[in-house]
């Protein structure tokens, strides 16, 4: 059968429709669901695995959905860096499978509120899978309104995560973070339409050889630009994102984090350096990049001023945003090959650490029973594992080598330079600065031994509170050494990078 | 002749529309504003039936007047019945609202 | 044409009045009609888009399966969000009453 | 009232601003509008093209369940997401009132729900040639749903979790099958098989239409199934800073 052929496009479903099967099933049944869940990341993981074998064997492919042809059927389509984003996602998703799991199992045993915990484990892994299903389609999916679909499932799924933990504040979090949602997605709809009155297709391949551009094309590319940005929460539009993100759960305080705002830049950055590239002026990406400068230092302080360990790592979340957007700007080097890789190591490099800190911080919130920065001293001696996979999250946070994240600032500093806009390059350090002051506060807090501390004996953790936040951060630090192999799966898949600027951007 | 006469229906209910959706979104009472968005759902649903999609008309009459109205309604019940012991203190009610006793009463019609 | 037109700009400006209530107004029920008048409004151009005289040729079907698509959403949003600001309502209440009675359960716990 | 209103009409600074702002953008917006030229083609000709091998003859389905049948796919998940999601949320199960049923009343949704759930059925098998389907199907089951829940019969809470949620996982499920099953036999998600559509499509729009309308009912009705156990509420875990722990 032509179906289970090695090369058939059609694998390329199966990152969609194995988690939302397992989404499905894990809201039939009550019993059992971990189970289905974790076999389902497992799979999605494996079968990631495989789509990367095919694309280095076979190179860029197209499926499409139903066997219709483009300008009326769904695409779907993989190349390097969509493969990478599932590549992170899988990985990141399959840790934090595991964390939730030894997250719910801590909570139920605790005697005071089982039912309570019970029922949000039993909705969370429907939710989930349900969200990875929506994040592996928008990774995958080549069709503007499909993209549209797939984004309204990841915010409603996310904004359903986030009031998860039953706290007024975190449901008033999530009810404003529903509406920014929704915002953002009738923006982008919005936007949809103007493009379909102009152009007439959907499929961003035909749109790609619209290069003509017109006013309508314009308009349609600010607004998707503007209800994604909401999405991603971009520096002036990012009130949403610290409440939301600090007072969820802690498993959904990563994927939020570390997975959600991804999807809506790895959108908003492919209209802009793939489909639309030809109508991209210099003072929009300048204007990006200005807005991503501010981010960095607003969210570092903002950051550096937090009075809780959550608040901080959201904080800091919307200050590594501000890095993704400095990339715009230093497209101008080198035909924009490069920023592709700039901000794909930032993403995966982000995306590992950031869970991994924000596991850490919610073992240390079981452990101690709360956040509060200043009463955290003696961590250190009862939570080894822990401390030290915040720490190593750190400074892949900060850019030290030989950490994803230093890979990608050297990047950026270089592509500054050599383009000769020195001023990226300053802030960037100041950024990378400041991360390192707010990321030792907490580290040093850690560390203090409180006068009158008695070293007793800490109750065991599971292994799957502690473990799974080291491996994210392992691998966030050896994403630096590994650097080569990120980059030719990159460089595998945009084989067509060269074409989209032929004579490097405007 | 027939063109005019569909031109003049359109300019109606455009503007029947337009006046709907500023009453219903600027109205002090919820109650009344929810009453007017099903309303509004209906002529949209005209609107529709004019654009030549009857499938977006029956989905619009079914779905936007038929449930999305009374699921704000039941909402509007459910907000009414916890507030009636307690008043939120934070920003969250209507702006500047705290001396009005009388807004309670026509909600709750 | 001038259909086509008319209808599109009544639902830009559909957008821009739900945009507005949306930003000013806190009422949370009030903020998701907002929601709901703008999605509209994107609908309306969507479909007059699509829309062509009678006797003028087909009408081009892919915009009114998107706004069946899109309405269905609209509406199961909507949903949630109500559910979720009644939510908020009761959390944020019964916590003023707990804090009240200091710590005490109240006898009539939920609804 | 009027000194009330008075003060609610005025606006301060901000929203003057914002309000500029709009208005500004939203004039942009018209003009660009009217300079993009009325005559892209659109897809209406690729449609029309390959209506017949679609299997239906209304062109709405054909394209909602045929040629961009994933997005549909998707589409039910986002529905069964807000049940998942609202379900996620409250503590009570379905409210349990079954007091003050008025005879007119029930006499009235003795008629109309049956009737309802006839034109429901009839909507969405003429759905393949004429304008219906399984949304507008599945919208009249919600309202029925709904109806009997206004006039307090207690069917939702009485039906069996179980049962409840197979009927919401029906649809999707059944969806997501199918995709697969054409995948298997002709090598595209989706890609019905030749003289299949139409069956195809319709097994898929009954199973839609039932999920919908069960969605739409639930979602109304703002509960969760009885068969779970109800939490009693603590101020206590409430007040405190985070979680649930003091």
């Amino acid at each position: 059968m032509t179906v289970f052929q090695f090369g058939a496009p059609s694998w390329m479903i199966s990152p969609i429709v194995l988690p939302l099967t397992a989404g499905l099933l894990c809201f039939l049944f009550s019993h059992k669901t971990f189970t289905i869940a974790l076999a389902a990341a497992l799979a999605n993981l494996l079968a990631v695995c495989f789509l990367t074998c095919q694309l280095l064997i076979f190179g860029p492919m197209r499926c499409h959905m139903g066997g219709w042809q483009p300008p009326l059927g769904i695409t779907l389509r993989t190349d390097g860096p969509a493969l990478l984003m599932l590549l992170m996602t899988a990985v990141t998703g399959l840790a934090i499978t595991l964390y939730a799991r030894g997250y719910f199992t801590y909570r139920i045993a605790d005697p005071r509120q089982p039912v309570r915990h019970q029922r949000q484990q039993r909705y969370f892994w429907p939710l989930w899978m349900l969200l990875l299903a929506g994040l592996n389609g928008l990774f995958l999916s080549n069709d503007i309104f499909n993209l549209y679909i797939t984004l309204e499932l990841i915010g409603i799924s996310a904004a359903s995560l986030a009031a998860l933990s039953g706290k007024p504040a975190s449901q008033l979090a999530s009810f404003r973070y529903l509406m920014v949602s929704l915002l953002g997605s009738l923006t982008y709809l919005l936007g949809i339409v103007f493009l379909y009155r102009s152009c007439g297709v959907l499929d961003l391949d035909v749109l790609r050889n619209f290069t003509a551009g017109g006013p309508g094309m314009r308009a349609a590319l600010a607004l998707m630009s503007v209800g994604l940005l909401l999405k991603t929460a971009l520096f002036p539009l990012h009130f949403w994102l610290p409440p939301a993100h600090a007072n969820a759960l802690a498993p959904v305080s990563a994927i939020l984090s570390a997975l959600v705002v991804k999807g809506s830049f790895y959108l908003l950055f492919r209209f802009w350096f793939e489909v639309f590239a030809s109508i991209i002026t210099i003072p929009a990406l300048n204007f990006m990049g200005v807005l991503g400068a501010v981010a960095i230092l607003w969210g570092a302080v903002q950051a550096m001023r937090q009075q809780r360990l959550k608040l901080m790592v959201a904080y800091s979340t919307v200050s590594q945003l501000g890095y993704l957007f400095i990339a715009f700007p230093l497209a101008r080097v080198d035909g924009g090959a490069q920023v592709w890789s700039i901000v794909i190591f930032m993403a995966l490099a982000h995306a590992c650490a950031k869970s991994a800190m924000f596991m850490a911080a919610g073992t240390v919130f079981l452990h101690l029973g709360h956040d509060r920065i200043k009463d955290l001293s003696g961590v250190r001696s009862s939570l080894p594992i822990t401390v030290f996979a915040y720490g190593i999250a750190g400074v892949s946070l900060m850019g030290l080598p030989p950490s994803g994240g230093f890979i990608a600032k050297w990047l950026m500093l270089t592509s500054s330079l050599a383009s000769s806009q020195w001023w990226w390059a300053l802030v960037i350090m100041v950024g990378s600065l400041l991360a390192s002051i707010y990321v030792f506060r907490v580290m040093s807090r850690f560390f203090v031994i409180p006068e009158g501390f008695a070293f007793k004996k800490p109750e065991p953790l599971s292994p799957l509170l502690e473990w799974p936040a080291l491996a994210l951060a392992l691998i966030s630090l050896f994403l630096g050494l590994a650097a080569s192999w990120p980059l030719y799966i990159l460089a595998t898949g945009s084989t067509s990078l060269a074409q989209i600027f032929p004579g490097g951007l405007p | 002749m027939i063109y005019y006469i569909l031109t003049l229906f359109d300019i109606m209910l455009v503007l029947t529309l337009l006046w709907l959706a500023w009453r219903l979104l600027g109205s002090e009472d919820i109650f009344k504003a929810v009453v007017l968005f099903i309303s509004f759902g209906l002529l949209m649903a005209l609107a529709w039936v004019r654009m030549r999609a009857p499938d977006v008309a029956l989905a619009e009459a079914a779905l936007g007047a038929g449930l999305t109205g009374p699921l704000f309604l039941s909402a509007l019940r459910r907000m009414n019945r916890t507030r009636k012991g307690e008043r939120r203190l934070d920003s969250d009610e209507n702006r500047g609202d705290d001396h009005e006793p009388d807004q309670e009463q026509t909600q709750t019609t | 044409m001038i259909t086509t037109l008319l209808y599109s700009l009544t639902g830009l400006i559909l957008f821009g009045m739900g945009i507005f209530t949306l930003i000013i107004h806190s009422h949370p029920l009030r903020k998701i009609l907002a929601v709901n008048v703008m999605s509209t409004g994107v609908f309306l151009i969507l479909i007059a888009t699509a829309y062509t005289p009678l006797g003028q040729g087909n009408i081009d079907p892919v915009p009114h399966a998107m706004v069946l698509t899109g309405i269905v959403v609209s509406v199961s949003v909507t949903a949630l969000a109500l559910i979720l600001a009644c939510r908020v309502q009761e959390t944020s209440n019964l916590n003023l009453l707990g804090r009240k009675k200091q710590g005490k359960v109240p006898e009539e716990s939920s609804k | 009232m009027s000194r009330t209103r008075n003060r609610h009409k005025r606006l301060d600074g901000f929203q003057r601003l914002l309000l500029l702002l709009i208005i500004c953008l939203i004039t942009l917006l018209c003009t660009i509008l009217w300079t993009i030229p009325g005559n892209t083609p659109g897809l209406a000709d690729a449609v029309a093209r390959l209506q017949e091998l679609s299997g239906v003859e209304s062109p709405v389905t054909a394209v909602l369940l045929n040629f961009r049948g994933y997005d549909t796919m998707l589409e039910v998940m986002v529905l069964l997401l807000a049940v998942i999601g609202a379900w996620s949320l409250t503590r009570a199960p379905f409210s349990e009132q079954m007091k003050n049923t008025s005879p007119v009343l029930m006499g009235v949704v003795r008629l109309l729900a049956p009737l309802m759930c006839l034109v429901a059925s009839y909507l969405v098998w003429q759905g393949s040639h004429l304008a219906g389907g399984a949304f507008q199907g599945g919208a009249i089951f919600g309202a029925a749903g709904v109806l009997m829940l206004v006039a307090e019969l207690p069917w939702l809470r009485v039906t069996p979790a179980r049962l409840l949620r197979i009927g919401l996982v029906l649809g999707p499920l059944l969806f997501v099958g199918v995709a697969l099953f054409c995948l298997f036999l002709t090598g595209d998600l989706m890609g019905y098989p030749e003289g299949a559509a139409s069956w195809l499509i319709l097994i898929i729009e009954a199973a839609c239409a039932i999920s919908i309308g069960l969605t739409l009912a639930s979602l109304f009705a703002g509960g969760r199934p009885a068969g779970e156990a109800r939490e009693k509420y603590n101020p206590a875990s409430q007040t405190c800073d985070e979680e649930g722990r003091p």
